[in-house]
């Protein structure tokens, strides 16, 4: 199942990567627990990928190694962006690279009013949509632009943090369980925006605890279990696999 | 008695700040210290051992015993002061203790030296207290006090400056301040003079601002510092600066006194202290034979002139080491009885006198003025007028010295 | 009245001292999140350019002048400053007169230095750790500082004066037809305080700068992901506070003669100010500067320590208690800023 | 035993065997040889360990467990040994009034500053007791000794003088604070070949003293209230959400730790019956948090060793001067001897703040747990070399 | 009568009217949803009830006794316990003390010395806390820190600290949010359980239908600050305004 990518070339990989975003035995530690476990996948350019896994799995961790944020720190293996290598970067130049991290509890800054929450992803390049696109896209967001962020709903700020990542010009959109907290119909909003952004060519990876809709939008899923991989393939193939649902996400 | 020497020598200790803002002036005195060690070892070209009238030393020591010394920092704050003594007393034998800058560690480092036993020969204490309700029986002075820099002051000034002025002082807000304000003011008033207000500052105050400018609306022609310190050297900065020297009020030029100089205090203050009288203990253009002596043994060897918390802290050590000899002990006892109406000469002051009512020292007191034009970085103070001592001279239960109730105790030998 | 207006003005002017510290001090503390006690120092060591400079300036030759006399009796040693030498008596001796404010420009970039190496160095590493630890490793630099500095000038303040042209004093009051004599130097100090008070505000104001790093103080990681390099701002803005407390310092030298510790004197009282005026708010810290400053002033006044004996020993901790109590931010302190 | 479970209790008698035994460990060189500038084992520095530790033991309660930073503990050093010395002054030199009444004032005045400060926390909660604890320096130095109305007698400090009243002065009493008798500053030295030891009585008293408090500690540390403590430091929202109330919980810890700090101060009195305005100041206050932050904060352990090396510095490295150096040094060639006297000369004597400040900032950096942590790594390393040593559980208190 | 009375609660932000006369009664010993969306005032309704926030008007009634004005910690003791949308918990302290305090304060009350007590002795608080792990299913992570731990833990940690109050009423925002299915499962088998055997109102608010319909008894739909419809679950579900503002398709 898992396509593991042919490096016997060596270190040549601004080449050979086999796809967009590559993660190749990664490895991460908190300190000293050994979090994300060797693990290896591909997404391919323009896909959305679902990562899946219990409470716990190591999906946070994943997405912030690649994201190259401070904690868990990367000791081993290699992550490839669009032939960039993310693992020599820090998160800044990460994130200029192209990668745009949603994180789980959002982290809308204090202090800050939702405009200048935008405004902010805005100083450094690239830029990505204006802020009166993200206000049409998010019309509440529109209606509160001078309110403090942290004040906003949970819903509001789940769109901030979404707002905040597009006001980027992204290559990788990571999104760190978007749904969670979010009424129904934002959560069918936010779907539909997700397969706008897939439109206009932004690869995503989405992890979400909510597997029957991240799979219903995903094309290809994984499925992370005490940091290692399980399972990697098309996201049809989960939803047919009655063991792989039962054992791995309950449903 | 308390670490009586047993060996071939015999240990003396040297409590001076070294850290915090008097660290320039302990360093001065332990300059001082050492040199005194060396004169007694019979190194050196032998210093005021020369020129003191009394020839108990030989240069061959203390009674024989080669003289050691340690060191401590003061950090000029009692505890730190008396620990530090302790540390010398308990741990490295010392049986007396010279040194300090200030009068809160003199009287506090006092107050041990009579529990533990040892003599307290007390550096630079210029507060009525040291010798006045704080007296004891174990401790000396060499300095003088608030109360001789009245008594030397007041009749220079009445001659500079007459004897209808109106005084305005500024006091920082601690026990050696109000003693000396109490002085200046009683001899002054006793001058003719009016005392238009007294202004207590805090200690920490660095910036005296709002304190000189009510001063140019008082109807004061006459400012009076009492600070020490970088206190004073602030207050007479910002005094200048508010150009007080410039202005002209009741028809006279209008003066600035600062009661205790020091030369540090001269250096730190600058050009601001040009015309500004004051008073010392002793200054190294002084030319007696003593005085020479010492100006000539510190310079050569340390390449400027000594200054009075120096020459204090020299004679202190010598005086002791001479009543060690003259008494045949180290007995703090044998010693202080030795000290006790002690006359002599050739130590840098002149004729002194230690008295026995209060150990303390009597013998001429210096005016100084701020030098117009300093030709070194030394001469930044003149001498004005040498006050003859019996001038200075107060009876012994003076009321500003403790009166009747005052009492040095009874001399402790310790254990 | 016009006693009232001279009080104002040292008020004004202890003001701007403690704004112009404090100032800086929330930079790093209220918007860095570095609890910073080697603060003081830095004012310190601003001061100490300009001791520097004027004792540079006035590095001399030594000729021996068999005429007079040292203390020891020996011939007379006679310094003459090498820029008197060079550029004549008359313009050698202008430049070492205008030293104070030609350490300005020595300042500036001794003073950037001095931060960026002290953050890139040290602070750094200390962003993540507790504040108990910035307070020591701080107060550790703090410390070797100043004894650097007293090994090579000592503990006696020295006497750093201004140009003689701005010695002296000049009548406020000239133009409403009172006396209201103040030091020129002091109305310098004030002029040169606002200045550079504005131009933080303004840089911190018409640019993004401000909100970055506040944003950068508040959530460091979130900000990395939106692509900004925080680090670097950080150098920045450390390399900014310091140069203002240098700055600061460089002015004050005439005021009072620096010495060493000058430093330590001014950070308990600069805290207190931070923190009266609100943690994170500039305007907060300039405005409880000032306000203690006059404060302070008026306590100090002979009316003020007849009434209250020993106010003016308390004043400004009292008005800290007071505001601290009334107000739970201080006057002007943002939620959340180092509240926990 | 004693309500300790085994790591506890081992740590505990390591300390207490430490503090009874101390005038031996603290005096390793011979007292004639070169190096015993560096022996500690004298009175007033063992008993200056001892009082600081438990200054900081108690300190720790406080800022250990509730994080809320106190800048002004030292108003409580100051105001406990007032109260000492006016109990010498007014009763007899008997300590034990006089460490009682300092345990029970720097109680209510901690109760006054703690109820008021504690409206606040984080940074505007250190600033306010900086804030109280710098007044009442200043009212200390000056007002309070006005001679009107000399409560503290100001810059040269609370004094016993023979006119006080005295009144249960016996005739032929020392003029020296005992206890029932036994006068604090009675020393026996112990000569063994070249060495030289001391056993006062008044460091015993401050030992036993500290070896309660310690054991207290370690039950406060241990204890549901300790554990509430903590609770506070981590999450105060989800404290008070559970029902608990989090005012009378950090007040108890200020006032307790308040108290400690007020037995420091008796017994600072007692062992040396002078009362100093400067213990007070802010600089003292910083001085117990510099302690207990250098030693670990939040262990056991940490704040006394905290205290132990700051004063160590203070009284040891302070007094090394250019001579000591030079008889050091004297077997070197004369040059070599006076280059290296020459590059160590800055670090001590009068440089000794230099030295310590670099140690603060070595300490921070590379053990950023504190001396504890550097024990601990010491431990490891000789678990790791053989067969773990018994001592090392002295720097293993939990948390 | 219910145990939770809410009369005319009004609450405004600066321009913002969040709450706008909330009438809400809930039965003792049901289970009672708050749903609606995002930003409609569900949390700032709670956070009133609480004593987080006081209401510019209106009045609240525990059980006959007003609310307002109390501080948190005096409502808590009076038996309204609350989980919060982003986990409280103790950061710093084991799971097992976390579980052990709130033992603590139902049995001594809001502040008592136990200064020299041993914690482990008091047998009691053990075996309650250990007890309520085992209910909670995180035994096995009783050592460890609590802030180490991912999310969906420390929610159901959080829900554990609050059961083990033995609260009279128990307020949950979002509970499952963020939580693998499996443990929602558990979580709604839990609630279920403990309204089944214990005497305990619950109050919920949730957008997971799943959760809500499972458990609900009762259902206020809130939308801009007041409650648009309070019904039976069943009559919610078809309900066409409640469809058109807050469910969507989803349902
Ligand atoms: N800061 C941290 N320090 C130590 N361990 C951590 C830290 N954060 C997470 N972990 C551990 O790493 C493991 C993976 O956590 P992670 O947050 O990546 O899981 P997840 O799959 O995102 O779970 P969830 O669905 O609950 O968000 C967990 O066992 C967690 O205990
Ligand atoms: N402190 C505050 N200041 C200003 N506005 C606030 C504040 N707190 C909440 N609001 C606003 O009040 C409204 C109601 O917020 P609330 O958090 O109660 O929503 P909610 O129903 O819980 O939403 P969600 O389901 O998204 O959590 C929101 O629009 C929010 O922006
Ligand atoms: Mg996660
Ligand atoms: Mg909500």
């Amino acid at each position: 199942m898992n396509v593991k990518p042919d490096f016997s070339k060596g270190h040549n990989m601004a080449e050979t990567a086999p796809a967009f975003l590559s993660v190749w035995n990664m490895e991460s530690y908190y300190g000293e627990s050994y979090i994300v476990q060797n693990i290896s996948f591909n997404v391919h350019e323009g896909e959305i990928l679902a990562l899946l896994g219990r409470n716990g799995a190591g999906k946070t961790s994943t997405l912030r190694s690649i994201a190259r944020m401070d904690d868990p720190q990367v000791t081993h293996g290699e992550i490839w962006l669009d032939h960039k290598p993310l693992h020599l970067m820090k998160s800044h130049e990460a994130a200029q690279a192209g990668i745009g991290l949603v994180p789980e509890d959002r982290r809308i800054i204090p202090g800050l009013t939702v405009e200048e929450n935008i405004e902010l992803a805005q100083i450094a390049p690239p830029i990505g949509w204006s802020k009166e696109r993200l206000y049409e896209l998010f019309p509440r967001l529109g209606e509160r632009r001078k309110q403090e962020g942290v004040t906003l709903s949970g819903g509001e700020q789940q769109m901030l943090a979404i707002a905040r990542a597009l006001s980027r010009d992204i290559k990788v959109l990571l999104l760190d369980e978007p749904y969670e907290g979010l009424a129904p119909v934002i959560v069918d909003e936010i779907e539909k925006t997700l397969r706008i952004i897939k439109e206009q060519g932004i690869t995503t990876v989405i992890v979400e605890q909510n597997a029957v809709r991240a799979l219903e939008l995903a094309d290809r899923a994984v499925i992370l279990d005490t940091g290692g991989i399980v399972f990697d393939g098309a996201a049809d193939e989960v939803l047919a696999n009655e063991e792989l649902r039962a054992e791995y996400l309950a449903i | 008695y308390t670490n009586e020497p047993t060996g071939s020598s015999v240990t003396l200790g040297f409590n001076v700040p070294q850290t915090g803002p008097y660290a320039d002036e302990g360093n001065d005195e332990l300059l001082a210290q050492q040199l005194a060690v060396e004169h007694l070892n019979g190194e050196g070209d032998g210093g005021c051992l020369n020129t003191f009238t009394s020839k108990a030393l030989k240069g061959n020591g203390i009674l024989g015993k080669k003289v050691e010394f340690v060191t401590g920092d003061t950090q000029t704050k009692s505890d730190a002061a008396r620990a530090s003594a302790k540390s010398m007393i308990e741990k490295d034998g010392a049986v007396m203790i010279n040194g300090g800058s200030s009068s809160g560690v003199a009287v506090a480092v006092q107050g041990l030296c009579q529990e533990a036993g040892v003599i307290f020969m007390a550096g630079l204490t210029h507060a009525n207290d040291t010798t006045g309700k704080d007296r004891k029986a174990n401790g000396f002075r060499h300095f003088f006090n608030a109360y001789m820099s009245g008594a030397a002051l007041a009749p220079v000034l009445a001659k500079e400056m007459g004897n209808d002025r109106n005084a305005y002082h500024l006091t920082a807000d601690y026990n050696w301040g109000w003693t000396q304000e109490e002085s200046i003011v009683a001899s002054t008033e006793a001058l003719g003079w009016n005392t238009v207000n007294t202004v207590k500052t805090p200690l920490a105050s660095t910036d005296f601002s709002s304190y000189i400018a009510p001063v140019l609306n008082s109807g004061a022609d006459t400012l009076v510092l009492n600070h020490y310190g970088g206190n004073m050297i602030n207050s007479l900065t910002n005094a200048v600066q508010f150009g007080l020297l410039d202005k002209v009020v009741n028809g006279k030029d209008f003066k600035i006194v600062v009661p205790l100089y020091s030369e540090l205090m001269a250096a730190g203050a600058g050009a601001n202290i040009k015309g500004v009288l004051g008073s010392m203990n002793y200054n190294w253009q002084l030319q007696n034979e003593g005085s020479k002596q010492f100006v000539k043994s510190f310079g050569e060897k340390y390449g400027k002139p000594p200054s009075n918390s120096a020459q204090t802290c020299y004679a202190q050590v010598l005086l002791y080491a001479d009543a060690c000899e003259r008494a045949g002990t180290f007995n703090p006892c044998g010693v202080a009885e030795a000290l006790e109406n002690f006359e002599f000469d050739g130590l840098g002051n002149g004729k002194t006198m230690y008295r026995k009512d209060d150990h303390q020292c009597f013998k001429d007191v210096l005016v100084v003025r701020g030098a117009e034009n300093p030709t070194n970085a030394y001469d930044t103070l003149e001498i004005v007028e040498i006050t003859p001592a019996e001038q200075v001279t107060y009876a012994p239960n003076h009321p500003m010295f403790g009166g009747d109730e005052a009492t040095l105790g009874t001399c402790n030998a310790g254990a | 009245m016009d006693a009232f207006i001279l009080q104002i003005l040292n008020g004004l002017d202890k003001g701007s001292a403690y704004a112009l510290i404090a100032l800086g001090l929330t930079l790093i503390f209220g918007t860095l999140g570095v609890v910073n006690f080697a603060h003081g120092a830095l004012f310190m060591i601003g001061a100490f350019c300009a001791v520097s400079l004027s004792k540079l300036l006035q590095l001399s030759y030594v000729t021996i002048d068999e005429t007079q006399k040292d203390f020891l009796g020996n011939p007379l040693k006679v310094e003459t400053p090498y820029v008197e030498s060079w550029f004549g008596p008359e313009v050698g001796a202008a430049i070492i007169d205008w030293s104070v404010p030609l350490s300005i420009l020595l300042a500036i970039p001794v003073m950037i230095l001095v931060g960026l190496i002290m953050e890139r160095g040290l602070i750094k590493h200390f962003y993540k750790r507790e504040h108990a630890d910035q307070i020591l490793v701080t107060f550790g630099l703090a410390i070797v500082l100043q004894e650097i500095v007293k090994y090579y000038f000592g503990a006696n303040p020295i006497q750093t004066p201004p140009p003689d042209a701005l010695l002296g004093v000049s009548n406020l009051g000239a133009w409403f037809g009172f006396e209201l004599p103040y030091p020129n130097w002091r109305i310098v100090y004030f002029c040169f305080s606002a200045l550079v008070i504005a131009g933080v505000f303004a840089f911190l104001q018409f640019t993004t700068f401000g909100m970055v790093v506040r944003a950068g103080m508040a959530d460091r990681e979130t900000v990395g992901l939106l692509g900004i390099d925080i680090d670097k701002r950080f150098t920045i803005m450390f390399a900014i506070a310091a140069c203002v407390a240098g700055l600061a310092g460089v002015m004050y030298a005439p005021i009072n003669p620096p010495n060493y510790h000058m430093g330590m004197d001014f950070l308990v009282l600069s805290f207190v100010v931070v923190v009266v005026g609100g943690m994170g708010s500039l305007p907060g810290a300039v405005l409880a500067g000032f306000m203690l400053g006059i404060l302070e002033s008026f306590a100090s006044t002979t009316w003020a320590t007849t009434t209250l004996p020993g106010i003016n020993q308390i004043i400004i901790y009292l008005v800290a208690i007071i505001v601290l109590l009334t107000r739970p931010r201080g006057l002007m302190g943002r939620k959340g800023v180092m509240e926990e | 035993m004693l309500g300790l479970n085994k790591n506890d209790l081992t740590l505990l008698l390591v300390v207490a065997v430490l503090t009874l035994f101390a005038p031996f460990i603290l005096n390793p060189f011979p007292a004639d040889s070169a190096m015993a500038q560096f022996n500690a084992g004298y009175p007033d520095l063992m008993q200056r360990f001892i009082i600081f530790g438990i200054f900081a033991i108690g300190f720790n309660i406080l800022f250990g467990l509730t994080g809320y930073l106190s800048f002004g503990h030292a108003a409580f050093l100051g105001v406990g040994s007032y109260a000492a010395v006016w109990m010498f002054k007014l009763l007899s030199y008997n300590v034990v009034p006089a460490i009682g009444l300092a345990i029970i004032m720097a109680g209510l005045f901690s109760v006054l500053i703690g109820y008021v400060s504690l409206r606040r926390s984080g940074i505007y909660f250190s600033i306010l007791t900086l804030a109280f604890a710098q007044m009442s320096f200043a009212l200390a130095y000056s007002v309070l000794s006005n001679p009107k109305f000399n409560l503290t007698n100001g810059e040269t400090g609370l004094q016993v003088y023979k006119n006080d009243p005295q009144i249960f002065h016996g005739e032929g009493m020392q003029d020296f604070p005992h206890f029932f008798g036994i006068y604090m500053n009675s020393t026996h030295t112990m000569n063994v070949g070249a060495w030289s030891f001391d056993f006062n009585a008044g460091y015993y008293l401050c030992a036993i003293i500290m070896i309660a408090v310690f054991y207290l500690s370690i039950r406060i540390f241990r204890s549901p209230f300790g554990m509430m403590l903590r609770a506070i430091k981590s999450n105060q929202t989800r404290m008070s959400y559970t029902g608990l109330n989090p005012r009378p919980h950090t007040l108890a810890a200020f006032v307790i730790s308040g108290m400690y700090a007020g037995l420091a101060g008796g017994l600072m009195a007692a062992m040396d019956p002078l009362a100093g305005a400067e213990r007070m100041q802010w600089t003292a206050s910083g001085e117990v948090v510099l302690m207990t932050i250098l030693g670990g904060t939040g262990t056991l352990i940490g704040p006394v060793l905290g205290a132990g090396f700051i004063k160590y510095f203070e009284n040891i490295f302070s007094k090394i001067n250019d001579n000591i150096l030079h008889q050091w040094f004297a077997f070197l060639p004369d040059g070599i001897e006076d280059f290296v006297v020459f590059i160590i000369h800055p670090f001590i004597g009068k440089g000794w703040h230099l030295t310590l400040g670099i140690m603060f900032m070595l300490v921070v950096i590379f053990l950023p747990g504190g001396l504890v942590e550097g024990g601990q790594r010491i431990g490891k390393w000789i678990k790791s070399r053989g067969k773990s040593d018994d001592k090392t559980a002295t720097t293993e208190p939990a948390e | 009568m219910g145990i939770l009375e809410v009369k005319d609660v009004g609450k405004r932000f600066g321009g913002l009217q969040a709450l706008g006369d909330v009438n809400l009664s809930v039965k003792e010993n049901s289970v009672h949803a708050i749903i609606g969306p995002n930003g409609a005032g569900k949390s700032t309704l709670l956070n009133c009830l609480v004593g987080k926030l006081i209401p510019d008007t209106g009045s609240v009634m525990f059980d006959g006794q007003s609310v307002l004005g109390r501080s948190p910690h005096e409502i808590n003791q009076m038996g309204i316990s609350r989980v919060f949308q982003t986990p409280e918990i103790f950061g710093d302290l084991s799971v097992m003390e976390n579980m052990m305090i709130p033992c603590f304060a139902s049995r001594d009350g809001a502040f008592r010395m136990h200064a020299v007590k041993n914690m482990m002795t008091e047998k009691d608080i053990v075996e309650k806390a250990e007890a309520m792990l085992v209910d909670m299913n995180m035994a096995d992570k009783r050592h460890m820190h609590a802030d180490s731990m991912s999310r969906g833990d420390k929610r159901r940690l959080e829900i554990g600290m609050c059961l083990a109050q033995e609260p009279r009423l128990l307020l949950l925002d979002e509970p499952t949010a963020g939580m693998a299915r499996a443990d929602t499962n558990n979580t709604i088998d839990l609630l279920k359980q403990i309204s089944d055997e214990r005497d305990i109102t619950i109050a919920i608010i949730e957008h997971d239908m799943h959760v809500v319909f499972s458990l609900a008894q009762r259902i206020t739909v809130l939308a801009q600050g007041t409650p648009l419809v309070e019904d039976d679950p069943e009559n919610i579900k078809g309900h066409p305004k409640v469809r058109e503002a807050y469910l969507g398709e989803a349902a």
